[in-house]
């Protein structure tokens, strides 16, 4: 059973132009939070609860907005599905012995017409759907899609140039704004309980707004420019939401480094999309889209490009080995975390490769190819945060971490080509990563602490709700059915194609290796999570609440958020069931995702979509079960054994055996990555090779002058003392002389530190030059 | 300028014979004026004290034998002063207000020099009298005066920033820096679709004329931004060693600034030499556009004195605050407020 | 263009003055407002070369701000009144041949290139088309210009700030 | 107007100005003869510009401008430390390579 939907970038597209008042005004959702920053920042302070109204207000009455945006886009592709109908209906009365016939023949004519499809492609019956419109009419009527809604604005105009600002609006934007406000709009609720009686609550409310403004603002972007300005201006809130509490230092360090990390990214943002504008000649998503797609941009600039922004991605998407600012972003309030890692800040990097996949996908020959640095990127992340998220203690790290790890799932599954699966586990993992991090801020509500061997165990008696959806959280983060994490997860593995060398699906190519870290990492974060829970909820407390009692279960405005998220991470996962489940053929509720959020536009290139391969899922599920399980066996058996306080065994494997020691302290150290930035990189600059080059200054350039003029002297009193016995005095004192100044002159003129002497040499040989240059040429 | 520079040998009598007595006519009354109606009489109201009133009518040759009695005096030098530095200050500060007049028109054909950028040149020539004022504090070999001369030239740095800027909205809006232009731009406006008196940019511009007439008061170092010449302080800072007909130039470039200033305010928010109901191209202006222009001058002049009367001196650090902090921000937002409505309407 | 010769003459006599004295006063005010003289007198050769908004720019900037932050700069370290010891390098030969030399170089480069090369008579250029030239053509190279501004105002301020 | 009568103009300057830097120990009189040099390549630059008709030359005066205030915007700033460190600003005693 397949599910099919591919286009040729050459083939003509019939578009069907969308519309709607809410999708053309798209604009009013990033401009209400900003609005509400200003308004914040000047009369906040003054306000009834501080300001924090405003900001609910304002992405409230967004959410709503992007709802009916949704909506609108939704009636949209539903309308374009009637007109492909309509066209099949005629289609079926010019073929009319087909039109009851099915598959096979869908199959051959599908394939004499797209023969130039580079993939392997099938048609199954009653796939049009999705398809749109299959190729079966030479009148260019090859595919049917849904333009999006492009609305642009004169910036200004001078001199016969023109620059725009716009908004580009179509599935996925729309899907980002809802994921964007949905979150914005619970963590504002969430914060108001969290880090009430802050010193600077209001500041905190006024630049929530403003992330969320700038990540919307950067999301409808119509061209690169705005998507650069808006991907600074979400870097910049980013720095001040982490450094929010900036009178301890740690704080303020995680805040410049987060900053820092980020620039050395941006200098690839910067470079890539200026090569992108001067191949393609234009500003434009759209344009530079169809550009790389119908091979007007040569393909090594293509590669390079890609390379640039693959960087810009590293650094803002926390992928290996530019991920060392997220965890450390952790320093930031709990909600911040959450907004930063489940919808705003680290999945713009994913959001940009999405947007601009024609180009990454021509760059990188992700059809039928089975390596490129985006998959190895994103799967080594995948692994490699994995592990590192076994050996934290903090709570907040263990999931800034996973988000990595999962990050990677993303960035692997763009590389693959998975887009839609990527896309979708952009958008499961938004409400099961803000409810996990919410449900970490509630525990650490109540516990003041983040550390889960000192400050927390045994809370599932003490926080019933926090430990139900939390639990839920965790599930779908582990990717067990039917959660909303494994069918997203389960997409990205099917999409990387790998699974057919032993069975069989249609990807864009054959990735074997990203297929086995996707696996490897699906076990990895089931037992990562499993202990956290352990710590956490079972056990016993360890904490110490000061005679203030036991923990208690966090307010109303603090659990409604995570009864939400826990929904919406157990529902999520239906909106893209995959073709075949518990059907037979495509229906009505199956995926819907993917059938509203891709687009099918020139603009976008023609992937191939993996067939749901049952082996695969069940095969999947069953390792993630045993990464449970042996988690589980050692946490809840083994060590619960030992002492239900305690948090590890007291004789385990990292004890006994000295690989698996030195395994840990790499973990720990993070794979000494921050040594190597700031010891061996920095310090080295500072250290080693300013000295060097001083020493050369002084030993070797120095010396040779020294040198030179010592021993001119020396050959000249030689010369005095020798020769001038037998010679005529006066010739011979003048010629000492004479090559004893030269000596001189030469030690002490050329390099005394006299920046005068340097600059009269310069002009005197300046002025020698062009003198010479006059004379003789 | 250069076709000015370009005329033939007529042009050098026209300048020496017309404009120089002109220009220096229309530095001097002004100025004296001023002094005489504000300084002398105003103020006297205002505190509610007698004025001059013995020589001549209402006191009217007061200003007269005032100039008699500097002229008189004797000119000094401190022993230690740099004597042509010290000498030169008060001919650099008054150059930079004959500068001024040079491009402020008075009608339509009436105006010295029509420059393009004409509103740009104000804005430069006015800065040179910093220079002249640091020249005095140095020279006089005074730690007071250099006191008060670095404290006047912080002063007029910092509010020729929102000077500037708030003349900027006006040039916006009117799109040209040519004064004549700026006026036409005024009398051809409209409000809202009705022409009747023009679009005189106080109306919309009313922040704008705020600021300037803020970092006017500033520039002529007047009540309440008087710090750098502050009596009881710094001994009337760099003006502490002047005496005599330097004193006197000094003076004169302060009342002079004052009433050129208050000119250029009324080019660039209250119409100039316009008045509704006649023709802007109608060649009387050349007559009776100096009188208007005079008029809408002293009455900004006016507002001028009258704060001056009124204030209390600003502290130093309240006086620089009260620039950076307040209206330069302040003039940005007109600015891009400006822009905005300019692009949008 | 008689007038316009003459003026060039006069002006240009009075800015090489002013420039000697600029490099031989033995005064730090002193050379301050000579350099006044000469930046006056380039504005003025601007004018007469047409070019009226760069020339009231070069008073705006240079008088107005330069040499008033110059000013400032030696009032507020310390300035003298009278000859000031230490101006100058002990050996003041060498600059002074070099600076000949390199004037005899380009006179007659120049001379021998351009010797009678007429400037065009009407070729005054306005604001607007100075702006429209800078907004269209040279967007890039002004972006650059006021990010350095902001880096220059930064950097003064680290610099100069006491800890 | 002859353009060789602006460019030796010119060229005058910027020999007073190599001159100023090379014989001037202060700091800030080195600033000043700069000042002179970077005057000399604006005159240049609109000299040029208008002998070609072309606007270029008066925009890049522009920007020489706007740079030139940078310049001694920083260099002021610089001179100011040096000259609290060491309370002189003698160019030729700021010789050690090691901060």
């Amino acid at each position: 059973m397949v599910a099919l939907s591919a286009f040729t970038g050459d083939a003509p597209t019939s578009l069907i132009q969308a519309g709607g008042w809410f999708l053309e005004k798209a604009w009013i959702i990033p401009a209400l939070p900003a609005i509400s920053f200003v308004l914040i920042l000047f009369f906040g302070k003054r306000m009834k609860y501080k300001g924090a109204e405003l900001g609910i207000v304002s992405i409230a009455v967004a959410f709503i907005f992007a709802v009916c945006c949704a909506g609108q886009w939704i009636g949209q592709v539903n309308n374009a599905d009637s007109h492909v109908e309509h066209q099949k209906q005629h289609q079926e009365e010019k073929h009319l012995d087909d039109s009851h016939n099915d598959g096979d023949h869908h199959e051959t004519l599908s394939e004499e017409i797209q023969g130039t499809y580079s993939n392997e492609l099938e048609l199954a019956s009653g796939q049009d759907l999705t398809v749109f419109a299959a190729a079966e009419e030479d009148d260019g009527h090859d595919a049917v899609g849904i333009k999006p809604v492009v609305e642009r604005f004169t910036w200004w105009e001078s001199g016969g140039r023109t620059f725009q600002v716009g908004i580009m609006v179509d599935g996925l934007a729309v899907m980002m704004l809802f994921v964007v406000t949905a979150i914005s709009l619970l963590v504002h609720i969430y914060s108001t309980e969290y880090v009430a009686g802050d010193r600077r609550y209001t500041h905190y409310f006024a630049f929530l707004s403003l992330f969320s403004s700038s990540m919307l603002f950067f999301v409808i972007s119509e061209n690169v420019l705005q998507a650069i300005v808006g991907w600074e201006l979400v870097g910049v809130c980013s720095f001040a939401l982490i450094g929010h509490w900036w009178e301890e230092k740690p704080n303020s360090d995680a805040a410049l480094k987060a900053f820092l990390t980020n620039r050395v990214g941006d200098i690839g943002l910067l470079i890539g999309m200026s090569i992108l504008f001067w191949s393609a000649g234009s500003w434009s998503i759209i344009e530079i889209n169809n550009a790389a797609i119908n091979h007007e941009i040569g393909h090594s600039t293509l590669l390079v490009a890609s390379l640039c922004l693959t960087a810009a991605v590293m650094s803002k998407s926390g992928q290996f080995i530019l991920h060392t600012w997220l965890p450390d972003a952790m320093a930031g309030p709990t909600p911040v975390s959450a907004l930063i890692h489940a919808a705003t800040m680290v999945v713009a990097g994913i959001y940009m490769v999405a947007r601009l996949y024609g180009v990454f996908f021509e760059g990188y020959d992700i059809a039928g190819s089975s390596f490129n640095i985006l998959a190895l990127v994103g799967s080594v992340t995948l692994v490699g945060a994995g592990l590192l998220a076994f050996v934290q203690d903090d709570i907040k790290k263990v999931l800034a971490y996973s988000t990595v790890s999962q990050l990677g799932y993303m960035v692997m599954a763009l590389g693959v080509g998975a887009w839609t699966a990527a896309v979708f586990h952009l958008f499961t993992h938004a409400f099961f990563k803000a409810g996990l991090f919410l449900g970490a801020g509630s525990v650490s509500h109540a516990v003041h602490s983040f550390d889960m061997k000192k400050s927390m165990g045994g809370m599932r008696k003490f926080m019933p709700t926090t430990y139900k959806t939390f639990v839920v959280c965790t599930i779908a983060l582990m990717g067990l059915p039917p959660l909303a994490g494994f069918w997203s997860k389960d997409e990205i593995l099917v999409g990387t194609g790998g699974w057919g060398m032993f069975g069989g699906t249609g990807g864009n190519g054959t990735y074997v290796f990203a297929l086995v870290m996707g696996i490897i990492g699906a076990a990895l974060t089931c037992a990562y999570m499993t202990r956290v829970i352990y710590l956490t909820f079972f056990g016993e407390f360890r904490g110490d609440t000061h005679g203030h009692g036991d923990p208690q279960e966090s307010g109303k405005r603090i659990t409604i958020p995570l009864v939400i998220l826990a929904a919406m991470a157990t529902g999520a996962g239906f909106l893209n069931l995959p073709v075949g489940f518990l059907s037979g053929s495509k229906s009505g509720w199956q995926e819907r995702f993917g059938h509203y959020v891709e687009p099918v536009a020139t603009y976008f290139p023609p992937i191939a979509h993996g067939t749901p391969s049952w082996s695969l899922a069940i095969f999947s599920t069953v390792v993630a079960l045993i990464g449970v399980s042996a988690a589980g066996y050692y946490f809840f058996i083994k060590v619960n054994a030992q002492s239900p306080a305690s948090t590890e065994l007291a004789n385990g494997l990292t004890e006994k055996n000295r690989i698996a020691k030195a395994g840990h302290t790499i973990l720990k150290q993070k794979y000494y990555l921050d040594h190597l930035y700031t010891d061996v990189i920095a310090n080295g600059t500072k250290g080693p090779v300013a000295d060097a080059i001083y020493w050369t200054n002084q030993k070797g350039i120095d010396e040779a002058v020294n040198q030179v003029g010592k021993q001119t002297a020396r050959v000249s009193t030689f010369v005095y003392e020798k020769i001038d016995q037998n010679m005529v005095d006066g010739v011979v004192n003048l010629s000492g002389r004479a090559s004893e100044g030269l000596g001189e002159t030469t030690r002490t003129i050329i390099q005394r530190g006299k920046i005068h002497q340097y600059a009269a040499i310069m002009f005197a040989a300046t002025t020698i030059l062009a003198g010479l240059l006059i004379v003789f040429v | 300028m250069i076709s000015v520079l370009a005329l033939d040998p007529a042009w050098w009598q026209q300048t020496f014979l017309i404009k120089v007595p002109i220009g220096l006519l229309a530095v001097l009354l002004p100025a004296g004026t001023i002094v005489y109606l504000y300084l002398f009489k105003a103020i006297s109201f205002m505190q509610s004290r007698l004025g001059p009133m013995e020589a001549g009518p209402y006191g009217s040759m007061q200003l007269l034998a005032e100039v008699g009695k500097w002229l008189q005096k004797e000119d000094i030098f401190p022993t230690k002063a740099d004597k042509f530095v010290f000498a030169a200050a008060p001919f650099v500060v008054l150059m930079s207000t004959f500068l001024l007049v040079v491009i402020i028109p008075a009608g339509p054909d009436a105006i010295f020099v029509d420059l393009d950028a004409g509103i740009y040149f104000a804005m430069a020539v006015s800065s040179v009298s910093v220079i002249g004022i640091l020249m005095a504090g140095w020279s006089s070999a005074n730690k007071y005066s250099l006191l008060g001369g670095i404290r006047a030239a912080g002063q007029l740095i910092a509010y020729e920033l929102p000077l500037i800027l708030a003349v900027v909205g006006v040039v916006i809006q009117a799109g040209t820096m040519n004064m004549q232009g700026i006026v036409l731009a005024q009398a051809e406006g409209e409000i809202l679709g009705w022409g009747g008196i023009g679009n005189p940019f106080i109306f919309t511009q009313f922040i704008g004329f705020f600021i300037f007439m803020v970092a006017v008061q500033a520039e002529l170092t007047q009540a309440p931004f008087d710090m750098p010449v502050a009596e009881s302080e710094l001994v009337t800072g760099y003006l502490t060693e002047y005496s005599g007909i330097r004193f006197l130039l000094f003076f004169i470039g302060e009342f002079a600034s004052a009433a050129v200033f208050s000119a250029i305010a009324a080019v660039l928010f209250f119409g100039g030499w316009y008045v509704p109901g006649i023709d802007p191209t109608n060649d009387i202006f050349n007559v009776i556009g100096p009188l208007i222009l005079a008029g809408k001058m002293m009455a900004i002049a006016f507002l001028i004195f009258w704060f001056r009367f009124t204030f209390p001196r600003f502290r130093e650090d309240q006086l620089q605050r009260l620039a950076w902090k307040f209206l330069i921000p302040l003039s940005l937002a007109n600015i891009t407020l400006t822009g905005l409505l300019k692009v949008v309407v | 263009m008689v007038a316009q010769n003459v003026f060039f003459g006069i002006i240009a006599f009075v800015m090489i003055c002013s420039a000697f004295k600029v490099v031989t006063t033995k005064n730090v005010i002193h050379a301050a407002l000579w350099l006044v003289v000469v930046l006056a007198g380039v504005a003025g050769q601007f004018l007469l070369l047409g070019a009226e908004f760069v020339g009231v720019t070069q008073i705006l900037v240079y008088i107005g701000a330069v040499v008033v932050l110059l000013l400032f700069g030696v009032m507020l370290t310390k300035a003298s009144l009278g000859e000031e010891a230490d101006l100058n390098m002990p050996n003041r030969v060498l600059p002074a041949v070099i600076a000949a030399l390199m004037f005899g170089v380009m006179t007659y480069a120049l001379i021998d290139t351009f010797r009678d090369t007429e400037l065009p008579r009407e070729s005054v250029t306005n604001a607007a088309m100075v702006s429209d030239s800078i907004f269209a053509d040279y967007i890039v190279p002004f972006e650059a210009v006021s990010v350095l501004l902001l880096a220059a105002l930064i950097g003064a301020v680290v610099v100069a700030r006491k800890e | 107007m002859l353009l060789v009568q602006f460019l030796l103009l010119s060229s005058v300057l910027f020999c007073i100005g190599i001159y100023g830097v090379l014989a001037r120990k202060n700091g800030v009189m080195v600033l000043m003869s700069i000042e002179l040099i970077l005057n000399a390549v604006n005159i240049n630059f609109v000299a040029f510009g208008t002998m070609t008709n072309n606007i270029a030359g008066e925009v890049f005066a522009l920007f020489v401008i706007a740079i030139a205030a940078a310049e001694v915007g920083v260099g002021l700033a610089i001179i100011l430390l040096i000259f609290r460190n060491r309370n002189s600003i003698d160019l030729s005693s700021v010789d050690s390579l090691k901060g």
